[in-house]
């Protein structure tokens, strides 16, 4: 059974992918809304170059939670319209662990992504060498927390017809701890303090969320369905 | 069945494991050395950014507030008792500003060393008492001292 | 059984509960109100003014009792949450959601008050200090679980929904606190703190255990209202809410 | 298979919007038997099998498999059931076999291969068809396919027949005989008249609660 519930586990994460990538151009709204946001402050607050560098770690994250908001619904939406999250509530592995593969499909599909593109925005807002490293490591351990945490959130308000504005409130009280951990310690890199302490609570959030995130979302899962 | 117990075993040690884990990095974060805040001797021994916005801390020195001209600028020494700064600031103070009072303020260092505040808040103590009683008690210290 | 027991569950029979709450109202008022005039009349006419802050501080009659209760309430209300998930008791799922907008209530209150009291004091209407911050996320998370609760139409649904909402937010205080208090430790240097132990004199501190009292009160009989309505709104289909409508 | 499986259901209840739509129902389900859920719309029937595949939970009462509850992980209930709603699970964006290996990847295999399977609901060929331009009729097919692909004992089945033609309901018939003919149970809940030949039918009206 525990080969079994692996099989389903990378069943699950295969199928995901397939469909996004059935599915690309709809895939890429995310990430083009994350460059956009971005671009627009600029425009926002003015050329001022040493501000711009002041606001970059700020900018680049809280368009990673926007991007991250929006992109939230698409883990259980479609399964719900369709039927088959019922399958996936009866089947009979533990359906955490099947919501894990779902939020890591997830995660692949939309926060991976902004690693890839958050350099050359950090470069385009006038962020240097080392704290770029250290805003990709952010991204790297936080943007799974966002999707993680978001799945609870989508798992209690998929069965609603106006879930997306309560989306917003459940989720981003939640969000607060990662962004302000992420944020500083790309702001510290930037003045050149050691940044371990940051990112070791990054990572302790990273597994405290693995850990125990995708109970209520499984729970809130059967809920929205009954 | 025997196989289902199998796997929820693993699912709670992986669990547990994860959140051992989380103590682990988190109790590392906590054995780090923050320096998020600057005293006045860090401040003046050059260990505070130059170039951008810090707090800085401190009880404002007896004697040394001057209102120079009309205006709202005012200039106070900073103190943690070891070493002072000078702070320059144009606004309005709170009520609660006043010599030997502690306060922070956000702000930055000039090339003479001066701390420009941006910002001046005034700490309270979480102390509650009639006047009178801290009258007494100001007396019974240096009674004491 | 032992009779506490059974009276325990024995509250947990609508028409039990609303009989008893019915009886318990006049009186838990009544206690309330005399709490409220005493800890009033102690706080802001008896107790002497501050040494520091004059007669400023008689804020804290307010402020303070409605920030121990913003979190009280939240904690009340995801324990009720977990008991009626596990145990699939409908009074605590009642509990749950009906606390969530007192728990709003108080919570504002704290803001409120302590923004008043911060533009005299600090200079300023709001810092975004650890505590300011950590409470007006809990606002927040309040905001949450109202209006998810109102969001579902399954009224049985919906409390279910709301304690999971509840828990997980409950697990989230402490390192949202924690967050907020890390991130601002920038904004004070420990250097300033170089006082005594907080303390607070007696004459004033009894006119502020007494409000918190007064507060607590007032918050178990909003919350007996708001349960008999949400009870009667709930069962209106059966017996004993028809034999109450018309008797 | 084994003859030692049973479904039973005592002193059920549902309150939908406070609304009770039945109470005090109890029945047992035995091998090779089939429970036809009949009702006016609105009457619980989708309420009723919901509760007994374990999505829902009834007001009052209580569902057990081989004498446990359902949701006790050791009663083994959700390795032995299948289920299939209104809505069929089936992704338009992935083709025939892809729909059918995932619904294969999610629980225990049976030794009927996905062609074999297409072969009997009269797919043979579609593998490779995207499932987009399949008519209704034709994905709810699929969906039967995909009760044959995976092993089970019970099969819990909402309304198998809207969509379907003549031809196409007397296939999932032969299908659901051969399931109760092997030992199998089925619950299913119907507006039209399912004739299942090989099963002991029980059925509870709902309308007449």
């Amino acid at each position: 059974m525990n080969h079994s519930l692996t099989q389903a586990f990378w069943t699950l994460l295969r199928r995901d992918l397939l469909l996004t990538y059935r599915n690309r151009a709809q895939a890429i709204n995310p990430l083009l809304f994350f460059v956009l946001v971005i671009v627009l402050f600029p425009f926002g607050v003015g050329p001022d170059a040493t501000l711009l560098k002041a606001m970059a770690p700020g900018v680049i994250w809280v368009a990673a939670l926007l991007s991250a908001l929006l992109s939230l619904e698409s883990i259980f939406r479609s399964d719900f319209d369709d039927g088959f999250l019922e399958q996936l509530v009866l089947s009979p592995h533990s359906l955490s662990a099947l919501v894990l593969a779902k939020v890591f499909a997830h995660w692949m599909i939309s926060g991976f992504p902004l690693l890839v593109v958050a350099p050359l925005l950090g470069v385009f807002l006038g962020m240097q060498g080392e704290s770029i490293e250290v805003l990709v490591i952010t991204l790297l351990i936080g943007t799974p927390v966002l999707s993680l945490i978001g799945a609870i959130g989508v798992a209690l308000t998929v069965g609603l017809r106006q879930g997306g504005v309560i989306l917003a409130l459940l989720v981003f009280p939640l969000y607060i701890p990662v962004l302000i951990f992420a944020t500083n310690a790309v702001q510290m890199a930037e003045s050149g303090f050691s940044v371990t302490a940051q990112l070791s609570i990054l990572a302790a959030l990273f597994l405290l969320s693995l850990a125990l995130a995708p109970l209520p979302a499984a729970a809130a899962l059967k809920m929205s369905l009954s | 069945m025997k196989t289902i117990r199998k796997q929820r075993l693993f699912l709670i040690i992986a669990m547990v494991a994860a959140i051992m884990g989380a103590v682990a990095f988190a109790l590392n974060a906590f054995n780090e050395n923050l320096m998020y805040f600057y005293s006045v001797t860090e401040t003046v021994n050059g260990k505070a950014p130059e170039q951008q916005a810090f707090r800085l801390g401190g009880m404002v020195v007896k004697g040394s507030v001057k209102r120079p001209g009309e205006g709202l600028t005012v200039f106070f020494d900073l103190t943690d008792y070891q070493s002072s700064v000078t702070v320059n600031y144009t606004g309005i103070l709170p009520d609660l500003f006043r010599e030997g009072q502690g306060i922070i303020s956000t702000g930055r260092l000039n090339e003479k060393g001066v701390f420009i505040a941006d910002e001046v808040l005034a700490k309270h103590d979480e102390n509650y008492m009639p006047p009178e009683v801290a009258e007494s008690l100001k007396t019974a210290k240096s009674q004491a001292d | 059984m032992n009779p506490v027991m059974k009276w325990i569950h024995l509250l947990g029979s609508p028409p039990y509960f609303y009989r008893f709450s019915g009886k318990l109202l006049p009186w838990l008022s009544v206690l309330c109100i005399i709490l409220f005039v005493w800890g009033l009349y102690g706080g802001l006419v008896q107790a002497p003014a501050d040494y520091q802050q004059s007669d400023a501080f008689r804020i804290i009659y307010v402020h303070v009792p409605s920030a121990w209760m913003s979190l009280f309430v939240y904690v009340t209300m995801a324990v009720a949450g977990a008991i009626g998930i596990i145990w699939h008791v409908k009074m605590a799922e009642i509990v749950c959601v009906t606390s969530a907008p007192i728990g709003a209530v108080f919570t504002f209150l704290a803001l409120l008050t302590g923004s008043i009291w911060g533009k005299p004091m600090w200079g300023t209407w709001w810092v975004w200090d650890a505590r300011l911050t950590s409470e007006l996320i809990l606002l927040f998370l309040y905001f949450g679980v109202m209006a998810l609760y109102r969001a579902i139409e399954d009224k049985r649904m919906a409390a279910r929904a709301v304690a999971i909402l509840a828990l997980v937010g409950l697990v989230n205080i402490p390192i949202i606190h924690y967050s907020v208090e890390w991130w601002s430790t920038l904004h004070q240097g420990p250097t300033v703190t170089k006082f005594d132990k907080p303390s607070m004199d007696a004459s004033m501190l009894i006119p502020l255990l007494v409000m918190a009292l007064a507060f607590q009160l007032y918050y178990c009989i909003v919350l007996l209202l708001r349960m008999r309505t949400e009870l009667v709104n709930r069962e209106r289909n059966s017996k004993w809410v028809n034999d109450l409508v018309s008797p | 298979m084994s003859t030692n499986y049973s479904l039973e259901f005592k002193n059920l209840q549902c309150i939908r919007d406070s609304r009770t739509l039945f109470s005090e129902l109890n029945m047992t389900v035995l091998p090779n038997q089939a429970l036809i859920l009949e009702g006016d719309n609105g009457s619980g029937k989708t309420s009723l099998l919901r509760i007994l595949c374990g999505i829902r939970s009834p007001d009052h009462g209580e569902v057990t498999w081989c004498q446990q509850p359902i949701k006790n992980s050791s009663s083994g209930f959700f390795e032995e059931m299948l289920y299939i709603g209104h809505l069929d699970g089936i992704k338009r964006d992935l083709t025939v076999e892809e729909n059918l290996k995932v619904c294969m990847g999610l629980g225990k295999p049976s030794e009927i291969g996905i062609s074999k399977a297409l072969d009997q609901v009269g797919l043979y060929g579609y593998e490779d068809v995207r499932s987009q331009v399949l008519s209704a009729g034709q994905r709810r097919r699929v969906a039967l396919a995909s009760l044959l692909i995976r092993h089970a004992v019970l099969w819990v089945l909402d309304e198998p027949f809207t969509a379907l033609d003549k031809t196409s309901r007397a296939v999932f018939e032969n299908i659901m005989n051969q399931h109760v003919r092997q030992g199998g149970m089925i619950v299913v809940t119907s507006h039209h008249p399912v004739q299942l030949s090989a099963a002991e039918v029980i059925t509870i009206n709902l309308s007449e609660q």
